[in-house]
């Protein structure tokens, strides 16, 4: 059943209502610059961590195709991101510089997520509505939810996406999520980014299925399935999904089928659990690749217009890496104080 | 003035916020056409509508970390738990989730949300309608842990939460809803959260409480007094977190005496902050031990009468344990 | 599809593997009169709840047909039941005596499941294998499967059937222990009583779907629905559940569709919530009468031995009411010292 | 003897039980081909197989739920969290059931299983990565508590643990993990739960901690040692609950000073029954006001260094808290 099929029939809304606009040329270059840069500051933060100045790194590589193309179907100006971890590339699409990104993971002054008190990618922006309040796995579905509830309640036009892996579809907390999301029909897409591992933990030992799409007709909405290497399908189901989200026919599940090119995070070593041969191969298809392909396809690049990609690409991550190697760490006083944002102050700030 | 029931104080605080600020909502199990298992929202179904009164699944967990969304997304959300008992499942989304937003975002998001629960035993609820969860919110900084005693202080003191920009938790002691009542003014009114209370003035010794145990040491210190002319200061904590050191310490340095009354289990309870920052702010001024009164270290309380009375204190109890201290 | 069906096609198991013995005249003689015994111990107890001797009820009327079924279904010799609160039938079917029941609703010294410390219908019996540890909807779900765990990681030949209500399929925990018994093919059973309401709340309100039973796909097991007010159907569709359990073919999850003829508990008042016509409809089959009418066809119920079944058991009751009555309360010395049973004794007791 | 980390010992432990006992299996994340994100259970599963070292789905209640019911079936489960943190969606099924198993069945069912958890701040955990979450657990009767600070009372108390026939919580600070070495006795030999021991001994005040605590406590007495003669004794508690109050007010008595040492945030925490405990069982005895030194009334540890320093303890703040004990 193609996506628009599974969407209306659930929903009850025509097919021909859900139309999916193409992707401009300048938006294929751009989804196409943002994967090659998040790539480029994902393996920066590594050499850090490696260097023993980063704390900890969660790696996107692998996911980018998957994160470029959701953000690409929705709308920074109103929607929600309630993102976890690995959102390197969901985060450069959405705007946040590599120079903001880096202050988080050298945990620098101006951190702009949680002014350096939460680990990278944890906290909120205030440009964009990204989110994250914590590593606790899944906790984000429900806030996610009651996002969409108050924009619901209030006749706000936004749609909040909430991100999750394939470990975290086992946690009540989604159960739970999905459950009231469905009941209410509320604007919110759950965005599953399948990499078929939980840390060390196949999906086999994840799950009695193949594939946790399966599980939205549970809760009265539809579910589908995406080739996350391929960033114009992802682009393609999420725009029919977060369509449907604000023309009030509620939630869907999707869920793009990914890799994870690196181990867990900078703690991890995939060899302890990954095969050989598995290694090998899931590294085969690379989203950034696909999106080459496609580009040389469309005649919009060629060998010059790579390089020149990929070196500004390694030309703003050094200034950034300077920018924000040069960055103060913190200091327990003034602003950074740690006795502050304990409780609303008298103004109710 | 009217007279009004801990119940009744409950349900008009929420009824007039309701009225007041449409972001307000209420969310919960049964607690639309079926106002509450205790009627704390009867009627408001009718009066706000089905989407600022929703019936949740039954999913607790869900029913706060859903209201911690939608508080960071602009509303203020009453989240009511059925009975504290069950509050379990959702400890993760209150003391792990909704305490560390505002810190955890340097202040850039806050979640004014309110999750009430009846809690306390004594009305033969057995293992699982009776439990005292108090010191597990109170011990998390970011939270605000309220538990009034009175119509009055819980009409107050559930307004002032309400409006608070940051998470409240609001113990209703469930055998106090149609038990006690007392006056509650006609105009609107709000209470300071993080004020204890004194709610009976005296020289010879101060007892501390809060919820249930307020009323059963107004009681003993009623019978101490008439039987042996013990003069007990009661002072209400009203507020569990942040605790008022303060109005604490200043009774105990005039009386010179302390007993800490907590229904719940002995160790690691509320009363053992209360009797450590009494005995070390007023080290000097002590003439006795702080003496600690509590339920027994149990699992929890008894469903069978004489069992559960066992377990519970009373007025009785807390007599006896006035007259120890008092001649010490 | 039918039963054989759904369970065979998912375990891969040949349908003609799976075949269920019929239920012979005693049988059937004995599963009414199980249902007649509950139904009027169930009418004594709310009757001692409004003379203020039962601080609590939770009624079972509707549900018996399903209860007896499912216990017929079973081996009270070896299988363990993870029963839930509204399970009064199973208690009686599982040769649980009026007496010990009433000694529970009294809360009289002698209670045998938890020596009065629970409510009614919490503990666990010496005889059979009941266990409720606690009032906390769903938390019986986990404990179920790992009782399955124990059994299967050991070889011990016993099917553990976790009971719980619709309202308990919204619960984090029901997801969680469905997920882990489908990745382990565990020998347990999960029996759905779905009554249409948790307290008041409508299933329209509890899950977007119309049965519990379509959540089993996502965890990889069967999932069928079953009236629950036909007790042989029940019957039917638990006794394959429970072979193909006990042969290795993992969990079904087996939804009994009944009505909840009384409110809640004696502390509820459903006319504040149930429609007029609801109330009204609802009534109007009732699994008593559906066992009636079978045993009538077969020549099995004539008008005298209905009224010898139904004298009997109220003379049973009547026995029971007054041995409970008459029983003491525990005082809090001796055996029922309310410090026993902290922790184990010196001797690991 | 050998010497050995904590986690080599903690990983021993468990060896040793699960060959001793076919019961004994181990649940958690990452605890099979990974061996554990510590590497706790590195081999296991060549040893002992995948019937008995199970990789769990991501899901805590669950684990926890899981190993209670095949732990009152008949195993002796060992249910790994991953982070204390993320425990907090497990906290109904150890808080709310496994404690009241037994009680709640009169004796006739019990739950021998273990629930271990690295816990505790100082390691860049971040908000998320450095809980101490031990007083919810302590604060409730029919659980025990286990928190040890070396490779000895590790391995000898997990060993007791996973013989005990009631739920045990057993918290190991992840700081200690491969900071922490000690010499570990070759022959098999057990601890038991429930007793606190002294680790210095020492006659003008009396500092007590548990964890990574007592390691700091230990080196500042040193400090205070060189720099101020001021001789320190170190009551390291072992178990939280049930509290060995006896050791405690034995060598109070003997100092007349106190005081109490913890890393988590101050209110609440498990430093108030260890002081209000003091405070009434050495009333007479007491020269001075017990003291507390702990981490900040704050969510949580942050992640960004200088603000971690910040937050937690280290020898310095404690050599500056004994010193001014001594001199009150
Ligand atoms: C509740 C909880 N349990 C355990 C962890 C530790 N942990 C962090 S990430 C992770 C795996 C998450 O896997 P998945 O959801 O598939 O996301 P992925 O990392 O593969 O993108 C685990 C177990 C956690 N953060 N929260
Ligand atoms: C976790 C939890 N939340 C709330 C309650 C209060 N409560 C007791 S029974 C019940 C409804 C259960 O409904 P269902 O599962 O459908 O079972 P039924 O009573 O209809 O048989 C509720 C909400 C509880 N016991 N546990
Ligand atoms: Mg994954
Ligand atoms: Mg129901």
């Amino acid at each position: 059943m193609s996506i628009e099929e599974t969407i209306s029939r659930r929903t009850g809304s025509g097919k021909n209502d859900l139309s999916v606009p193409p992707l401009t040329e300048d938006d294929l270059l751009e989804m196409y610059r943002t994967m090659v840069l998040s790539r480029t500051l994902d393996e920066r933060v590594w050499l850090l961590n490696r260097q023993g100045k980063a704390a900890i790194v969660a790696s996107a590589q692998g996911h980018e195709g998957a994160q470029v193309g959701a953000v690409k179907a929705s709308d920074p100006s109103r929607d929600h991101y309630l993102i976890y971890y690995r959102e390197l590339c969901t985060m450069m699409a959405l705007g946040v510089t590599p120079t903001e990104m880096l202050l988080g993971f050298l945990a620098k002054e101006g951190e702009p997520m949680s002014s350096a008190r939460q680990f990278p990618l944890h906290g909120s922006m205030d440009r964009v509505d990204i989110v994250s309040f914590s590593n606790v796995v899944a906790t984000q579905l429900p806030h996610a939810v009651g996002f969409a509830l108050a924009d619901q309640m209030r006749g706000i036009d936004a749609v909040t996406i909430a991100y999750f892996g394939d470990g975290a579809a086992s946690m009540g907390d989604t159960h739970e999520s999905m459950n009231f999301a469905g009941i209410h029909k509320l604007p919110v897409v759950f965005f599953c980014e399948n990499n078929r591992y939980a840390i060390s933990v196949p999906l086999s030992k994840q799950m009695a299925i193949d594939s946790v799409a399966d599980r939205a007709e549970g809760y009265g909405m539809p579910g589908v399935t995406v080739d996350g290497m391929d960033p114009v399908a992802v682009y393609e189901a999420m725009y029919l999904a977060i369509a449907n989200a604000r023309n009030g026919g509620g939630p869907t599940l999707v869920e793009a089928r990914v890799e994870r090119f690196y181990p867990h995070t900078s703690d991890d070593d995939h060899t302890r659990y990954r095969s050989a041969d598995d290694i090998e191969t899931m590294t085969q298809r690379d989203p950034i690749e696909i999106m080459e392909q496609l580009l040389v396809s469309r005649d919009l690049l060629g060998e010059a217009r790579k390089e020149q990609i990929w070196d500004s690409a390694t030309r703003i991550v050094n200034e950034a890496t300077q920018a924000a190697e040069d960055a103060p760490l913190p200091q327990p006083t003034g602003d950074n104080d740690i006795y502050k944002h304990l409780y609303a102050d008298s103004n109710g700030n | 003035m009217a007279t009004k029931t801990v119940i009744e104080a409950v349900r008009d605080a929420m009824h007039e916020e309701m009225s007041r600020d449409q972001n307000v909502l209420i969310m919960g199990e049964d607690i639309a056409e079926r106002g509450g298992v205790f009627l704390a929202t009867d009627g408001f179904i009718d009066d706000f509508g089905s989407a600022r009164v929703i019936d949740t699944p039954l999913a607790e967990s869900s029913i706060v970390g859903i209201a911690l969304g939608a508080a960071v997304n602009g509303l203020r959300p009453i989240a009511e738990i059925e009975f504290a008992d069950f509050v379990w499942p959702a400890m993760n989304q209150i003391v792990g989730e909704a305490s560390k937003v505002r810190y955890g975002t340097a202040g850039k998001k806050y979640a004014p949300m309110v999750v009430r629960m009846p809690y306390g035993g004594g009305v033969r609820g057995g293992l699982y309608h009776s439990q005292s969860i108090d010191v597990v919110f109170a011990h998390q900084p970011g939270l605000q842990v309220v538990a009034p005693a009175t119509p009055y202080d819980a009409k107050g003191l559930l307004k002032s939460a309400i409006r608070s920009n940051d998470p409240v938790i609001f113990l209703e002691h469930k055998r106090t809803y149609r038990l006690v009542r007392g006056e509650v003014p006609d105009q609107e009114y709000t209470l300071p959260i993080g004020v204890a209370d004194v709610k009976r003035e005296g020289s010879d010794l101060t007892v501390v409480a809060y919820g249930l145990m307020v009323h059963y040491c107004l009681e003993a210190a009623n019978m101490v007094a008439e039987s042996d002319g013990i003069d007990a200061e009661i002072v209400d904590l009203r507020t569990l977190s942040p605790l008022d050191r303060e109005t604490i310490l200043k009774s105990v340095r005039k009386t010179s005496k302390a007993l800490v009354v907590q229904e719940d289990s002995l160790s690691y309870g509320i009363g053992a902050e209360v009797a450590a920052s009494i005995a070390t702010g007023a080290f000097e001024d002590l003439d006795a031990p702080v003496a600690r009164l509590a339920g027994p270290d149990l699992p929890e309380m008894p469903f069978s009468p004489a069992l559960e009375a066992e377990y519970m204190l009373s007025p009785e109890k807390i007599a006896a344990a006035i007259r120890d201290l008092a001649a010490y």
